[in-house]
């Protein structure tokens, strides 16, 4: 009995095996990020296909109303601006593996936060470089203060950062509403008066009296804050002691702690930079490009970050490089109807990466490998 | 049944890891009713093989007959099937679950629902049989590592094992304990059944086996009886050469207190008290060996001192510098090193480089960069200068060290710990998973700091170790200080017993030397 | 002022049946050439049933009227705020020659871009700016058959016995609170001792919301329950209990169960559309204020308009009444300004309204320092008497 | 007036907290296997939608409840090999199939939300029980799922821990090796439990389109699927605790409309923007309880959660 059993067990092993590569050969690491978009655009197509599209004439809309024309860069850097800012926040925490998700909530915080000097905790007229300045360091502020509720209690009860940062977004969306439709609404609608001029942040159309061509061009100077941010952070990462320690308790906790690291106070630190800069991009976007606080100022930007971060693997300069991507896969869905078309696009594409980088790590053996 | 002299036949099997051939064309006979041991370094290939013939891992070439039969293991399941059982070198029990469930995990017969009063009897009436006393409803956490070991053995009997692999079982005894085991395994030895055992003590191996096969890199060295064989000649056939058994170590020189611990108290993991009162003091110039069985508090003692653990009570002081709230940073700015147990869990950062984990101790340091910056050029000379004097095989110091070989990363680790010029240096089981070459070159570094006026604390399950590098011993048991010796006057049988938590017999019963 | 469908966290969208045939599909919308081509912005999916959905309906009511003069396309969920702006700048720039915006949010975005392409027409509806040349802005006097709806409600209540109806609200903004109140009156003609327990909820479109209140309202009494809000979950409720509801903004709210629905005050907007776009193809198009009354043939009272016949739950005794009034409605005999004529009480039992005083426009929108608009004296912030005694609105 | 207060308040939350219930339950299981899966919002999404619209389309809300299990299994199944199988972070997997999921729910439901006459599940009074005072209305009164809901707790506890399997399940979220040696095989019990959740939150989904708020509405979870992960870690991983607080849950949802009526509240309404909070900051607070309580018992995480396990393969 035991014979048969082996015999027809033989036969079953001769075949595919599996195996972990050890080294992921240079052309591999090369194409992967490559392989991986295509077959994203190719899943994306067939699921596309299945909902009765055509997903040529849809790519193809997309990219050109994204990427087509000036105006589509500037739209497209819009949506990236607070892509940027917030993935940059959302990737700071990542980084040391504190699963902050709520950066949507910091958002609307730092947007709630920045609202308020410009409309009514500020002279009307503060000089503009002023009004601006205090609404982005109170928008900061706003945001790393909503995420520091969560990064004392994962630092000091150990409590799922996961959970309370989402949380915690459902409840800041919710007080944005008290205020839009209560103290701070325009008349009892949902959404504040608009901001004087002088809180609003520069955009290049604001210069086509001397530039005509810089005219509807109205990408605003978010961008080169969210820039700054990402060199500034790319920085900290290289060539700072701070950023290092990161790296380790991010890898390790254990192993921080061991070499004399304060986990709990970094914990709280990097998640006040990370709300920080969730924060940051709700100033950015009210102050940029809405003027005013409404309800839905933000199309779920923190959620996206999170995709936008990871893709990036955590890296700013290439969190710069996929925000630009999503900002044009948002420009270009929104003449796409239905719109949940975007959100599925991104599910699909996160999922083919986290998924498709590991096999590619994988090398699949034929042949037998039992018993001659 | 087909009548072969063999209960196990291994025949040409050999099992490659990515980088490591750990088992090379391996022919392994057990005959049946026989203690058979394997013997072999660190990393010779014993529990590879052991895994293979329980099922566990698959061989990528040979074959297996048990009592003649080719058979082909998928599973361990299979494996049990055969009547091949085995106890694993770290215990494959669920803390969290009771003996009884713990024995009939995996069993199917015992139907759908569970039957605890049912369950309990079974284990109960193995455990007569055997005298393996243990009960039942019993938690594995709540029971120590010998009741543990019991445990193990009762689930591999109640399963009907007729071979019993026994992958290093005294690695953690106390030597009373090992000696019940023995008597044990004796006892099912008469009973017929068939028993592999795995051990790097020689003098146990002699004492029991009845045949003994040795591996080398992967490779059989020889099998042959126990009987006439010294044990000079395995060490010899284990290692391929010729092998020292002694290690320079002058006189000691003891210098200042350095390490004063005044009556400490520490919690555990589970907040359950783990140290009791502990106080001991370690001077300059000296090692301090703590003997004891795992799961007694010295991950809880080495973890106190390094700042890691809060303490309840009492205070720790080094160098003069007297702490009742020690941190982690304090006591590295205070001058102790650490060299912990895990080296991947604790002691490095696995995804890092070589010289992001050679500067984890210093990067504070103005020389790593000046303020909250870090040069990185610093990093990288000075990394290449420990890899160097310290001869760490290493691709790069580039290279993430969860590459490395254990041997390597803990030297990576020791060049750390090292290079601060410690005042007090606290290693925890420093050569464990290590061959004897490189165990040889740690307790020599280790010496060599001690000559060199560190105080070192170290504690180690391993009473050859302790007994061969220590200055002082003490011993620690359920998170007391059971007994103190100066090691020149200390006695194995004694401590052995400490280690138990036997009462100290204040005259030491006259012994042969055993070590 | 214009209730937003679609208020949840992330954006709710949909696709339906528009010119093409493919349910489920995906369009891009784009100008026809030699048509005159109009473009909707909708706050929510066309399929929510409710504000939107009545949009659509009215598009195509365009589309069938005007035939094949125009073409029409649509955005649907469309947020607020950033992406508005930019979605009707580029259906300017993709040559539209009209473009309605129906959602209030959509206001600052849509006069933005009017002033950029003075040559595209745009209409936005529920707000309060307009340019006098091609911007105008477009809301109707839902009021007058909310108070309709009132008292068919009371009759109800009156009928079963019982004296309680509920009404959930979903801001307290001017629009909700005007509504509500014309509600509470017109229950008051037919059932002076009844009272309205309001629920506020909070947002214009959430379904699970929408029905804990209705079973909040029911669980305290209620007979009758009456939403202001988007879904047809509250009419689901009074089906499993028994009871009686009100559905809004659309025709088809009553379908999940016309047995317990007693009507739907609903919006027909193809009739103003209509007229707008023609106006636009004569050139006679003034960027105005235009505020429709019953008697524009935009709004509807389910049961009660031409060609209906009254659900089943209308008590017999009140239908002449109704009938009667929305005759005078329907010929423009009165409208909002009759029924917010006074002497009106609030809540409290203070005189809000004096006798022989009528509200004015800007009264009745609550409206404030809104340039070339005059501001309200008696503005849209108090709950009229029939309203449980203690409300209060929120803030 | 209190105790009615107090019943209708209950029987409402027991009646919402039912979709929470099967979502966590699920995730009980998977978790106690040892693979935790974030993607929970997103599988009943997609449970929610295909339920919806196969009721629709066929008339039979029972056929729309097994093809929502169906859909959430296999989702499911998809993080059970991207994380099983080829080892991936189980968090950005389950943030993944969230996104997953609700994009492509909206996308397939958006022809559904218009529909307004699906089938739906039959509110079922249980006879003489319903009559019961007190008791009657809070539990014997309600729609037929609910009765599978308060089923299921007991059920799920019974399983975990008084059969064979059960022990199996806890013993490989807990030290994997261990079962694996007794030759259990735990990736593919781990794909077991990994598509169990997966289905249970399809239940979950379907739950709440042919039930509690029977209709297709996109985003329609409202973030239910974040608050099961977070009543799982409330729970302490069992599932009597777990329909404690899907029914609080439930009730602190219905909370904040009934208290409108309440005297206080009819004077300071704007307190509702704040008391809309209280289901959130109720899930904080029940961490914050579980954090404390967890130190008090050491009950913790299984131990293995979030790691994948290979045999041949150590370390990490
Ligand atoms: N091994 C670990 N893995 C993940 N998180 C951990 C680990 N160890 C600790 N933490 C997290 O860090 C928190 C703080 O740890 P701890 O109190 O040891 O920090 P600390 O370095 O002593 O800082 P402080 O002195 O400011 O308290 C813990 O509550 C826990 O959330
Ligand atoms: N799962 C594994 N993956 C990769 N390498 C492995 C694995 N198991 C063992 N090895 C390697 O195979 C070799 C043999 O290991 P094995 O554990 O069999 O040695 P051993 O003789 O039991 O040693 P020890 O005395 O330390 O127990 C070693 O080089 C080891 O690093
Ligand atoms: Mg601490
Ligand atoms: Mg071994």
């Amino acid at each position: 009995m035991t014979s048969q059993t082996t015999t027809l067990t033989q036969q079953r092993r001769i075949g595919l095996r599996i195996e972990r590569r050890l080294e992921q050969p240079l052309w591999l690491r090369v194409l992967t990020p490559f392989i991986l978009i295509a077959a994203a655009l190719l899943i994306g197509a067939l699921l596309l296909s299945l909902v009765g599209a055509n997903p040529w004439v849809v790519y193809n809309k997309m990219a050109s109303i994204a990427f087509g024309s000036a105006h589509g860069w500037s739209d497209t850097t819009i949506k990236a601006t607070p892509l940027i800012l917030a993935g940059l926040g959302v990737s700071i925490a990542f980084r040391m593996r504190l699963w902050n998700i709520g950066a949507e909530g910091q958002l609307f915080i730092g947007a709630w936060v920045a609202t308020g000097f410009a409309l009514f905790w500020l002279p009307r007229d503060t000089p503009q470089a002023i009004m601006l300045l205090v609404m982005a360091i109170g928008g900061f502020v706003g945001g790393a203060l909503w995420a520091f509720v969560p990064g004392v209690l994962k630092a000091k009860l150990n409590i799922n950062e996961i959970i309370t940062s989402l949380m915690l977004t459902y409840v800041a969306i919710l007080w944005n509403n008290y205020w839009i439709y209560g103290p701070w609404s325009d008349r009892g609608f949902g959404l504040t008066p608009q901001f004087p001029r002088n809180a609003w942040l520069p955009r290049f159309t604001d210069y086509s009296g001397d530039f005509p061509f810089l005219r509807g061009i109205t990408a605003h100077a978010g961008i080169f804050l969210a820039l700054a941010v990402a060199i500034l952070l790319w920085f900290v990462w290289k060539r700072t002691k701070w950023g290092y320690e990161v790296k380790v308790i991010g890898d390790n906790p254990r192993a921080g702690q061991y070499a004399g690291m304060y986990l709990a106070r970094k914990i709280m630190a990097v998640m006040l930079l990370s709300g920080g800069l969730a924060g940051l991009a709700g100033m950015a976007e009210v102050s940029g490009v809405v003027h005013r606080l409404q309800e839905r100022f933000s199309p779920g930007y923190g959620f996206t970050a999170i995709i936008v971060a990871w893709l990036a693997k955590l890296n700013p300069l290439a969190i710069v490089l996929v925000a630009y991507l999503f900002g044009g896969l948002l420009v270009g869905s929104d003449a796409i109807q239905p719109a949940g078309i975007a959100k599925m696009l991104q599910g699909v594409v996160l999922f083919v990466v986290v998924g498709g980088e590991l096999l590619l790590q994988y090398r699949i053996k034929v042949g037998r490998s039992a018993s001659s | 049944m087909t009548t072969s002299p063999y209960a196990v036949e291994m025949r040409g099997i050999t099992k490659r890891f990515p980088g490591v051939l750990a088992n090379d064309r391996v022919d392994f006979q057990v005959r049946k009713g026989e203690i058979h041991a394997l013997l072999g370094e660190n990393g010779a290939g014993k529990s590879t093989l052991m895994n293979i013939l329980s099922g566990l891992y698959r061989p990528d070439e040979g074959e297996i007959a048990i009592h003649g039969q080719v058979v082909e293991f998928h599973s361990p399941r299979d494996a049990i099937r055969h009547g091949v059982g085995m106890v694993h070198q770290h215990f494959m029990l669920t803390p969290s679950q009771s003996v009884a469930e713990n024995v009939f995990l995996g069993a199917r017969e015992i139907g759908f629902v569970l039957n605890p009063q049912r369950m309990a009897a079974e284990v109960r009436r193995i455990a007569e049989q055997y005298r393996l006393p243990v009960d039942p409803n019993a938690k594995i956490w709540q029971l120590s590592v010998g009741e543990q070991q019991r445990v193990e053995i009762i689930k591999i009997l109640y399963r009907g094992a007729e071979i019993l692999i026994l992958d290093e079982p005294t690695a953690v005894l106390t030597p009373q304990e090992a000696e019940n085991l023995f008597v044990t395994l004796r006892s099912m030895a008469a009973d017929n059944k068939t028993i592999i055992f795995i051990s790097h003590k020689l003098e146990e191996v002699l004492s029991i086996a009845d045949r003994i096969t040795v591996l080398r890199s992967g490779r059989v060295a020889a099998t042959l009886p126990a009987q006439g064989v010294t044990k000079t000649e395995l060490a010899n056939l284990m290692v391929g050469r010729q092998v020292l058994f002694q290690l320079e170590k002058p006189p000691v020189q003891r210098g200042e207190v350095r390490l004063r611990l005044d009556k400490v108290c520490a919690l555990d993991d589970k907040q359950l008290p783990a140290l009791c009162e502990v106080s001991l003091t370690v001077h300059s110039g000296e090692i301090v060996g703590v003997a004891g069985v795992a799961g007694n508090g010295q991950r809880e003692l080495a973890e106190a001192i390094c700042g890691l653990r809060p303490l309840t009570a009492g205070a720790i002081e080094v160098a003069g510098e007297r702490m009742t709230r020690p941190t982690a940073r304090r006591m590295i700015d205070a001058g102790v090193a650490y060299v912990p147990e895990d080296r991947n869990a604790t002691g490095s950062a696995p995804n890092l480089s070589v010289a992001e984990n050679l500067i984890l101790k210093s990067y504070r340091r103005a020389e790593m960069g000046a303020g909250p910056f870090l040069d990185l050029s610093a990093m990288e000379r000075i990394a290449a200068s420990l890899v160097k004097s310290f001869n760490i095989l290493t691709p790069s110091i580039k290279t993430p060290v969860r590459k490395l070989s254990g041997g390597n990363l803990q030297k990576v680790l020791l060049a750390r710990e090292i290079s601060s010029q410690p005042k007090v240096l606290i290693a925890a089981s420093p050569t464990r998973g290590l061959d004897i070459g490189a165990t040889e070159s740690v307790r020599s570094l280790l010496l060599q700091e001690r000559s060199q006026g560190a105080a070192i604390l170290l504690i180690s399950e391993d009473l050859d170790e302790i007994f061969a590098i220590s200055d002082r011993i003490v011993v620690l048991y359920e998170g007391r200080i059971m007994g103190e010796f100066e090691t020149a006057d200390a006695d194995l049988t004694e401590v052995g017993l400490l280690m138990a938590g036997g009462r100290t017999p204040s005259e030491s019963f006259a012994t042969q030397d055993k070590g | 002022v214009a209730p937003q469908p679609g208020m949840q966290p992330a954006a709710p969208q949909a696709e339906a049946p528009a010119p093409a045939p493919a349910v489920g599909g995906v369009q891009i919308p784009e100008p026809v050439d030699g048509k005159f081509n109009v473009a909707f912005v909708y706050v929510g999916p066309i399929g929510d049933g409710g504000w939107t959905y009545a949009h659509n309906e009215g598009r195509l009511y365009l589309e069938e009227a005007l035939g094949d003069v125009v073409h029409t396309a649509y955005l649907e969920s469309v947020p607020e705020g950033a992406d508005a702006e930019r979605v009707i700048r580029n259906l300017a720039r993709a040559g539209f020659d009209a473009i309605f915006t129906t959602s209030f949010g959509f206001m600052d975005p849509t006069a933005t871009v009017a002033e950029e392409f003075p040559d595209v027409y745009f209409v936005h509806i529920s707000g309060f700016k307009r340019n006098d040349t091609n911007f105008a802005n477009l809301f109707g006097a839902m009021e007058s058959m909310k108070y309709l709806v009132g008292m068919i409600a009371g009759a109800r209540a009156q009928a079963d016995g019982g004296n309680r109806i509920g009404y959930i609200a979903p801001f307290p903004i001017p629009e909700v609170i005007r509504h509500l109140n014309a509600t509470a009156m017109g229950m008051r003609q037919t059932c002076p001792d009844c009272l309205m327990d309001v629920r506020w909820i909070f947002t214009w479109f959430d379904p699970d919301k929408e029905r804990q209140a209705a079973e909040s309202l029911f669980d305290a009494g209620a007979d009758v329950v009456i939403t202001g809000a988007d879904t047809p979950g509250p009419v689901q409720v009074a089906g499993e209990r028994g009871k009686w509801g009100v559905g809004y903004d659309s025709r088809n709210a009553c379908d999940v169960d016309p047995e317990h629905c007693l009507t739907v005050p609903y919006w027909e907007w193809g009739p103003e559309y209509t007229r707008l776009v023609q106006s636009m193809l004569d050139g006679t198009f003034v960027g105005a204020d235009i505020y429709f009354d019953v008697d524009s043939g935009s709004l509807g009272l389910l049961g009660f308009m031409e060609g209906q016949t009254p659900l089943p739950g209308v008590p017999a005794e009140v239908i002449p009444s109704v009938e009667e009034l929305l005759a005078k409605m329907l010929s423009g005999e009165i409208n909002r300004f009759t029924i917010f004529t006074g002497p009106i009480r609030d809540n409290k039992g203070n005189e809000i309204v004096p006798a022989g005083v009528t509200l004015t426009q800007s009264d009745l929108e609550g409206l404030q320092g809104i340039p070339g608009r005059e501001d309200c004296t008696i503005c849209m912030n108090w709950l009229a008497e029939g309203i449980v005694p203690d409300a209060e609105i929120p803030q | 007036m209190e105790l009615a207060f107090l019943v209708t308040l209950l029987a409402a939350g027991i009646r919402s907290g039912t979709a929470i219930l099967f979502a966590t339950i699920g995730e009980i299981f998977a978790e106690r296997s040892g693979v935790l899966n974030l993607g929970i919002e997103g599988m009943m999404l997609m449970g929610a939608v295909s339920a919806y619209g196969v009721a629709f389309a066929t008339g039979n809300p029972w056929l729309g409840l097994g093809v929502a299990m169906g859909v959430g299994g296999l989702m499911a199944l998809l993080h059970g090999m991207v994380t099983i199988s080829l080892r991936a972070d189980q968090v950005v997997s389950g943030l993944a199939l969230t996104f997953l999921g609700s994009g492509l729910s909206a996308v397939l439901g958006a022809p559904l939300v218009e529909v307004r006459t699906a089938p739906r599940l039959p509110v079922f009074p249980i006879p003489v029980l319903a009559d019961l005072p007190i008791l009657g209305p809070i539990f014997f009164n309600h729609n037929v799922i609910v009765y599978i809901g308060l089923l299921m707790a007991p059920l799920g506890w019974w399983y975990i821990h008084r059969t064979r399997p059960g022990m199996e399940l806890r013993a490989i979220g807990e030290y994997p090796a261990a079962a694996d040696v007794l030759g259990i095989n735990v990736n593919r019990q781990r794909y077991a439990y990994v598509v169990f959740g997966g289905m249970m939150a399809g239940l979950g989904g379907a739950s709440l389109s042919l039930a509690i708020t029977p209709l297709w509405i996109e985003d329609m979870t409202a973030g239910q699927g974040w608050i099961a992960v977070g009543l799982v870690i409330f729970a302490g991983w069992d599932p009597l605790r777990a329909a404690l607080g899907s029914y609080l849950f439930g009730a602190i949802r219905r909370l904040p409309l009934d208290a409108q009526n309440l005297p206080f509240f009819l004077a300071y309404p704007q307190l509702g923007y704040f008391m809309n909070m209280l289901p959130y900051l109720f899930v904080i607070l029940l961490m914050l309880i579980s954090a404390r309580s967890e130190l008090r018992r050491r009950i913790g995480a299984p131990a293995a959660l979030g790691q994948p396990y290979v045999r041949e393969e150590r370390g990490v």
